[in-house]
């Protein structure tokens, strides 16, 4: 389904640190389509390879230890891989934009907000100094916050509104791709609602593909259009958000949201999966969530699951599917 | 229900591994880690085993300060490695030989002004209020001395041997040892289990010798190996205006200094003794380095 | 493989060192290992400038240009001289540094002169003076002799000068035996002695008894008066430790000299010392490491004068120390002393042996038989005294590379013959103070070049019981009695003949063991003229000029 | 801004005060005094007595410690024994020499140090790193001297690039403040180097890099503005002891700074002069840190804001 407004294609994407302890395979080969006004989720526990994936799309994985093994990231046409330093500082910025999780540290303290938001734009437009300085004020604006504090430091700022000129500096040259790496996970809920919110409306406003970066389910419900569940670096379960939420098909899925407390039955006890997450250095054969799976059998262990999939939209990795019958304990709504 | 005992025996495997890395193996660890650091180590276990060597293989009375007039001034060859001096001596034996006195000054040095700074400055740091500013500021005072000054008032007031010359070089750097001190203590003096150790009744004393001292020992241990080498560069100063170890000892300092209006036609008798400090210095100063990173956890990868 | 790659990086760091150290080195066409003879002049000069020994002992390597002078030569206007010790203060008749004196002999002017080419005494703000009785000297002033600060120099000077001088520290001994100053008119003036002075004559050449202005002492307040000669050049300015600059006094009474502005340059280290004559920077380098004199003997636009100085090296033996009360301790180690190696050592075969209290260069000199070198004989004489396996005792020195050197020799060969010595070299203050009469230090290495003030104050000092360097506190009523009467006979034979004797008698006594006459070198640009011999420690630099075209 | 200052200033004078106390102890301490230099060998015993008469040397320490600080509180520094100049004229007149030298000793250390310590830092634990920790711990281990007089020999003798000695212009101060910055590069690298690791982690690095800035701008721009503040306190320490430290180059080119005017005066137990030239210098040295202090204002401004509050 090829279609003009497709924008980032990543395909068998493996990423691994190679350290003194041992390789650390972060990412196992994943496959990810981005489109224009779409906006994906990825979900996750800590570790599942999350932030390395979009470390790999601005090529910003730190180069000792990490090493891009194998896969193809392509960006309007062009594999970004193949792309030299120069052509990839161009792009950062330009075509995707990236923010991070704690505001409190994202921004340079000995530099002022403007300066920061102006020298994006300086960067990838010939404007004068001056002249990005307004446009900085103007972006300010747009986020909610009143132009002439730009000359503000980022510790007069506080924490919503730091993570506000993130955002106008991440979107200071309207970026076709937004990358948000748990931009809301360090602001309290009041304010982590307008910081989605404000995302929503630029993604409208600018026709940009977001990816979204959390482990919050309420979030991915908020904002996304389509989600994708990852583990030990693969994609488990990939479709939209009708397909994951209501036809859920993968366990490790399944054993997320039942370790979400149930608003409706305040008694219900919680059932968090057991376990840990495995050893990225020496990952477990077969499927990697079989030992901490209630329904791994042989087959699990030892063969490497294939996706498969249910619908035009929704994929599933698990080999429990093999026996047509088998379904999970969450039933369909 | 294999699956649970699976999971319990790795993270038993798990947590067997980091009790053995109790905190001095993963200093070393993160030593060995950084090249310099290994190569300053070797050098100076070569250095301190030749010095223990030489004083019995050589005879001091003989080939050390005996002046031989008709071999004055040879250049480096088979029969003097490293040449002979203006008296005639070879100056490779009185390197070899030389090594302790260099070394034991930028030890003995070091451990005076640990001694005094280090103990004034754990006090400051942890007594604070007035206590903390007298000391600190008596600090300023000395620090705004020169160092060589110090030493030069001192060595002249009691006389030039090694032992004053010792003292007045560990003097001189007692508050920089003070500084460092305090600010060690001052770092871990606010923590969690220094309120507990109180909260427990534990006296002054006893918070301020088993809890603090130990846990501040690695900025102050790190400033120790930095000093030795400054030790040895001040003694040898000190030589060079007249005041170092006397003749005919042949610490490395004094050899250089006398060596210096001969630099221009014999400059092998400057060399080598100032290679040799240079490595000396260059060796200990790289293992200072290397246990300051070892021991800051922020600098760990 | 990084272990590797570190290793290497230091290895060539090493190596550099060697290279640089190498090549500051390599353009050594020098000296190599010095024969021990004792030939004053061991230079191989391998460039083929001429070695001439224009006086007694004073050797030249090199030749200054002829140059051809007529009324419109241009002569270069600043000459930078480089002193081994810096110039300590302008208070003429207190100061008694070498620098500070030749600076004085450039400032101001004495009665009499020391002309030290031809070696006799000329005539300097004195026309005339001629000696009436044993205690009456009178002098003939020069007419129109102008201060700096433009009064007439005339009798009344000479008298405020004396009686000024009288007590003022490095003046006073020399003014002592002055009783009155009287004026005879404005241009003569007649000294009454308190006794008869033999040496009266030396003193009044001696560089703290120029003749100040009483006019500027006036008027002025001390500092400044003192800046007030009549000397052929001015103070300009003193940057203390830096440089001190002096520039032409313009009617000097014997005409304005040919170089504008002499600049005397403290340069503290040896080494940098001589290289700024190499690279041109100064004009004159005195005192250059022993080591390199072969850089000048071979550059061929430098001169060397190398000029036996009027100190004499050597070791005192303190009287009030156990065991060097006991004279054949003491001979003991007279005859341990190896001079020719000492010499060979210390001075790079650059220095003469001397074996006398007396200096060659006085008229009352005479060869003594001192004890010769002789390790065994000194055993035995240790044996005698009761101290078969030695003892062990401490040699001070103060903290210059001569004195050093000098005092780890003596250790050494005293070492031969089983005295145990350490070594104490202290900074000069604690030394002087240490080693004043009445000191406690056991052997002190020592220079003493108070012959250029007459043969009496050459011996009296050290050696009479109140002397004022009487360092090895020696009390001997014989020796006191001697150095007065030769002080007072008027008949030159007589005063010859108790000299004689004194010498051969403090020789034996073996508390003043001397070792060598120095040498002052001096390197110099060729093209420089009229380089004069010095007079002890300070030098007559009022005729240098160099011509520009 | 301006109080914090003051504070500073005033916290001086009890500094000064027990400095002039220490040094005038010290050098009075020392055995042999002024008299036993000038005296040379042509004056008698008893003249050397009536000359310490006159100069009150004979007078208990503490009468002569109260005459010299009778002086001092009144600003005036008295007279240099020795040389009998104006303790104060004379330190003016050495004091261009010495801030020429430590101001370049500095910049040459900043020089050497900064570039090396990023170096180190941005490539940590590899042959690079200890490399130029290694190129930067030449300089503290050699001798001064031996360094100074290879300098003269190879580049003002052999090339003839540089004068060997004086203070004339400023090519003159290029060889002396070489031999003093590489000395000084040490310190101040392995500041540059352990504050660089701790700014290196930082997140506000990777927002920079995500805007496409490029790696050579993150580490000397973002980075490095953030690892300023301790590197300029070790640069102005370090300004502070080249004042008075740095004897060796002093002697070695003639160079006529205050750290051999101080020397010399110890040598001539010329307490006046010693007393007052430390003072002066501990005074300057604590001028120029506390004007480093206030620098650190422009550099980060969370330190202004406290300031200000």
């Amino acid at each position: 389904m090829k279609d003009n407004d497709l924008i980032i294609n990543i395909e068998n994407l493996i990423v691994h640190y190679e350290t003194e302890e041992g390789t650390v395979r972060a990412v196992n080969g994943i496959d990810l389509k981005m489109k224009k006004k779409r906006s994906i989720g990825l979900v996750g526990e800590t570790g599942a390879g999350k932030t390395t994936t979009a470390l790999a799309m601005l090529r910003l994985i730190p180069d000792p230890p990490g090493v891009i093994k194998n896969g193809v990231i392509v960006l309007n046409g062009e594999n970004i891989l193949d792309k030299s330093v120069k052509e990839m500082e161009n792009i950062r910025g330009k075509d995707i934009s990236m923010i991070f999780q704690d505001p409190m540290t994202a921004l340079n303290p000995v530099f002022t907000v403007g300066e920061q938001i102006a020298e994006s734009i300086m960067l990838h437009e010939d404007v004068s100094k001056k002249e990005a300085y307004e446009r900085a004020k103007e972006l300010l604006e747009m986020v909610g916050i009143s132009g002439n504090r730009a000359n503000e430091y980022p510790h007069q700022f506080s924490g919503g509104m730091r993570q506000r000129a993130i955002i106008a500096i991440a979107l200071a040259c309207q970026p076709k791709v937004l990358i948000a790496d748990e931009p809301t996970t360090a602001l309290d809920v009041t304010i982590q609602a307008q910081v989605l919110e404000l995302i929503n409306d630029l993604m409208e406003k600018h026709e940009t593909a977001l990816l979204m970066i959390t482990h919050d389910l309420g979030v991915v419900a908020e904002v996304c259009d389509e989600v994708a569940v990852m583990y030990a670096g693969r994609i488990v379960e990939k479709g939209s958000l009708e397909d994951v939420f209501n036809r859920t098909k993968h366990p490790y899925t399944e054993g997320l949201f039942n370790s979400l407390p149930n608003i409706k039955d305040r008694k219900a006890k919680l059932k968090p999966i057991p376990g840990l997450m495995p050893d990225p250095t020496n990952l477990p054969i077969g499927c990697a969530f079989s030992p901490r799976c209630p329904y791994a059998n042989d087959i699990c262990r030892e063969q490497k699951p294939v996706p498969r999939w249910i619908s035009s939209t929704h994929m599933v990795e698990c080999s429990a599917y093999d026996d047509p019958s088998f379904h999970i304990a969450r039933r369909e709504k | 229900m294999d699956k649970t005992n699976v999971v319990t025996k790795s993270s038993v495997a798990a947590s067997r591994k980091y009790k053995k890395n109790s905190q001095l193996y993963e200093i070393w660890r993160n030593f060995r880690k950084n090249k310099g650091a290994v190569l300053g180590l070797t050098v100076l276990s070569i250095i301190i085993i030749t010095s223990i060597i030489a004083n019995f293989v050589i005879d001091y009375e003989t080939q050390i300060i005996r002046q031989v007039v008709p071999e004055r001034l040879q250049r480096p060859s088979w029969k003097h490695p490293f040449g002979t001096d203006q008296y005639g001596r070879d100056i490779l034996l009185r390197i070899l030989y030389g090594s302790r006195y260099s070394l034991s000054v930028g030890i003995v040095a070091v451990m005076v002004s640990l001694a005094i700074g280090g103990v004034m400055g754990v006090i400051a740091g942890y007594m604070g209020g007035i206590i903390e500013n007298i000391i600190m500021r008596s600090c300023d005072v000395f620090a705004s001395i020169p160092a060589l000054l110090l030493a030069i008032c001192i060595t002249t007031a009691f006389g030039a041997n090694t032992l004053i010359l010792m003292i007045s070089v560990g003097v001189a750097s007692v508050p920089a040892f003070a500084r460092v001190a305090r600010a060690a203590v001052m770092t871990v003096r606010d923590n969690e289990y220094i309120e507990a150790a109180r909260a427990a009744g534990a006296t002054r004393m006893r918070i301020m010798f088993t809890h603090i001292l130990p846990n501040c020992m690695a900025p102050i241990m790190v400033q120790t190996t930095m000093r030795v080498g400054s030790a040895i560069i001040t003694a040898s100063s000190l030589s060079f205006l007249g005041l170092g170890v006397p003749p005919p000892a042949p610490e490395w300092g004094s050899m250089l200094s006398e060596g210096r209006s001969f630099i221009r036609d014999y400059s092998y008798m400057t060399m080598f003794p100032g290679l040799a400090i240079v490595i000396t210095v260059l060796a200990i100063n790289l293992i200072g380095d290397g246990l300051r990173d070892a021991m800051d956890p922020k600098l760990k990868r | 493989m990084n272990n590797k790659k570190a290793l290497a990086l230091i290895l060539c760091i090493c190596l550099t060192f060697v290279f640089l150290a190498g090549c500051s080195g390599s353009q050594s066409t020098g000296a190599g290992s010095t024969s021990t003879g004792s030939d004053t002049n061991n230079l191989e000069t391998s460039s083929e400038k001429p070695v001439t020994e224009i006086k007694k002992g004073v050797i030249v390597t090199g030749k200054a240009v002829d140059v051809k002078e007529d009324e419109n030569t241009v002569y270069q206007k600043r000459i930078t001289i480089a002193p081994a010790l810096d110039f300590t203060s302008m208070d003429v008749q207190n100061e008694a540094g070498g620098t500070a004196k030749s600076v004085f002999f450039l400032v101001f002017n004495n009665l009499v002169e020391y002309d030290t080419m031809n070696s006799k005494i000329v005539s300097g703000l004195a026309e005339s003076w001629e000696q009436i009785s044993d205690t009456l000297w009178e002098f003939k002033l020069r007419q129109g002799v102008k201060f700096h600060d433009g009064s007439d120099f005339t009798a009344k000077d000479v008298k405020f000068t004396i009686e000024r001088g009288k007590n003022q520290s490095a003046a006073k001994s020399k003014f002592n035996t002055i009783e009155e100053v009287i004026i005879v008119d404005d241009y003569t003036v007649q000294l009454k002695l308190t006794a008869p002075d033999n040496d009266i004559i030396y003193k009044l050449c001696e560089a703290n008894t120029v003749m100040l202005s009483s006019n500027a002492f006036a008027t002025l307040p001390e500092e400044e008066a003192n800046k007030i000669g009549t000397g052929p050049y001015k103070y300009n300015e003193w940057v203390q430790g830096d440089y001190l600059s002096l520039i032409r006094f313009d009617d000097y009474w014997e005409g304005a000299k040919k170089t504008e502005e002499i600049v005397i340059r403290h340069i503290p280290e040896a080494s940098s010392r001589l290289i700024a004559l190499q690279t041109g920077e100064i004009e004159i380098c005195i005192d250059p490491p022993a080591v390199d004199l072969h850089y000048v003997a071979e550059d061929k636009n430098l001169v060397l004068w190398q000029i036996p100085s009027t100190n004499i090296r050597h070791i005192i033996l303190n009287l009030n120390v156990e065991p060097f009360n006991n004279k054949l301790v003491r001979q003991a180690v007279a005859h341990a002393i190896n001079r020719e190696d000492l010499i060979a050592i210390v001075y790079e075969g650059n220095a003469t042996p001397h074996y006398n209290v007396m200096h060659t260069i006085s008229e009352f000199y005479v060869d003594v038989d001192c004890p010769e070198f002789n390790p065994e004989k000194a055993k035995a004489l240790l044996a005698e005294a009761g101290y078969p396996n030695g003892f062990k005792t401490t040699i001070y020195s103060s903290s210059g590379t001569v004195q050093k050197a000098v005092a780890s020799v003596i250790q050494a060969q005293l070492k031969e013959i089983g005295i145990d010595v350490e070594i104490q070299s202290l900074e000069t203050a604690t030394f002087n103070a240490g080693v004043a009469p009445g000191g406690t230090y056991p052997i002190a290495v020592d220079g003493w070049g108070g012959h250029t003030i007459g043969p009496d104050n050459a011996l009296r000092s050290p050696f009479h019981s109140d002397g004022n360097i009487n360092r090895s506190n020696i009390k001997d009523k014989k020796v006191d009695e001697m150095i007065d009467a030769a002080l007072s006979t008027s008949n030159y034979e007589e005063r010859a003949k108790i000299y004689a004797e004194l010498q051969q008698y403090l020789i034996n006594n073996c508390n003043w063991i001397p070792l060598a006459i120095e040498q002052i070198n001096v390197g110099m640009k060729a093209e420089l003229q009229g380089f004069e011999l010095p007079l002890g420690l300070h030098h007559h630099l009022r005729n240098i000029y160099i011509v520009e075209k | 801004m301006y109080k914090y200052i003051i504070k500073r200033l005033l916290l001086l004078i009890p500094i000064m005060l027990a400095v002039s106390f220490i040094v005038f102890f010290i050098t009075d301490l020392a055995p042999g005094d002024v008299v036993d230099i000038i005296s040379g060998t042509e004056m008698s015993v008893e003249d050397k007595e009536k000359l310490r008469e006159e100069m009150g040397l004979n007078d208990p320490f503490v009468i002569r410690y109260f005459r010299y600080m009778s002086g001092l509180v009144r600003g005036d520094l008295g007279i240099s024994l020795v040389t009998k100049k104006d303790v104060f004229q004379v330190y003016i007149s050495r004091l261009p020499a010495t801030l020429k030298l430590a101001t370049a000793g500095t910049v040459v250390a900043l020089s050497i140090a900064i570039p090396l310590g990023i170096t180190a830092a941005v490539h940590q634990n590899s042959w690079r790193d200890s490399g130029s920790m290694v190129l930067g711990l030449l300089g503290l281990s050699i001798p001064t001297f031996w360094l100074g007089l290879l300098m003269i020999i190879i580049f003002s003798l052999k090339l003839g690039w540089f004068p060997s000695i004086g203070n004339e212009g400023l090519i003159s101060v290029v060889l002396p403040a070489i031999t003093v910055g590489s000395g000084q590069a040490a310190l101040t690298m392995r500041t540059t180097r352990s504050s660089m690791l701790e700014v290196i982690r930082q997140d506000y690095l990777r927002t920079a890099r995500a805007k496409g800035v490029s790696e050579k701008v993150v580490i000397r721009k973002h980075a490095l503005k953030n690892a300023l503040i301790p590197i300029l306190t070790v640069a102005g320490n370090q300004f502070g002891i080249a004042m008075g430290g740095a004897v060796m180059t002093e002697t070695v080119f003639a160079w006529p700074g205050i750290g051999r005017l101080i020397i010399d005066s110890i040598n001539n137990r010329d307490t006046q002069m010693v007393t007052g030239a430390i003072i002066l210098t501990t005074m300057l040295s604590s001028v120029v840190i506390l004007l480093i202090d206030i620098a650190y204002a422009f550099v980060d401004p969370r330190i202004k804001a406290r300031y200000t509050k």
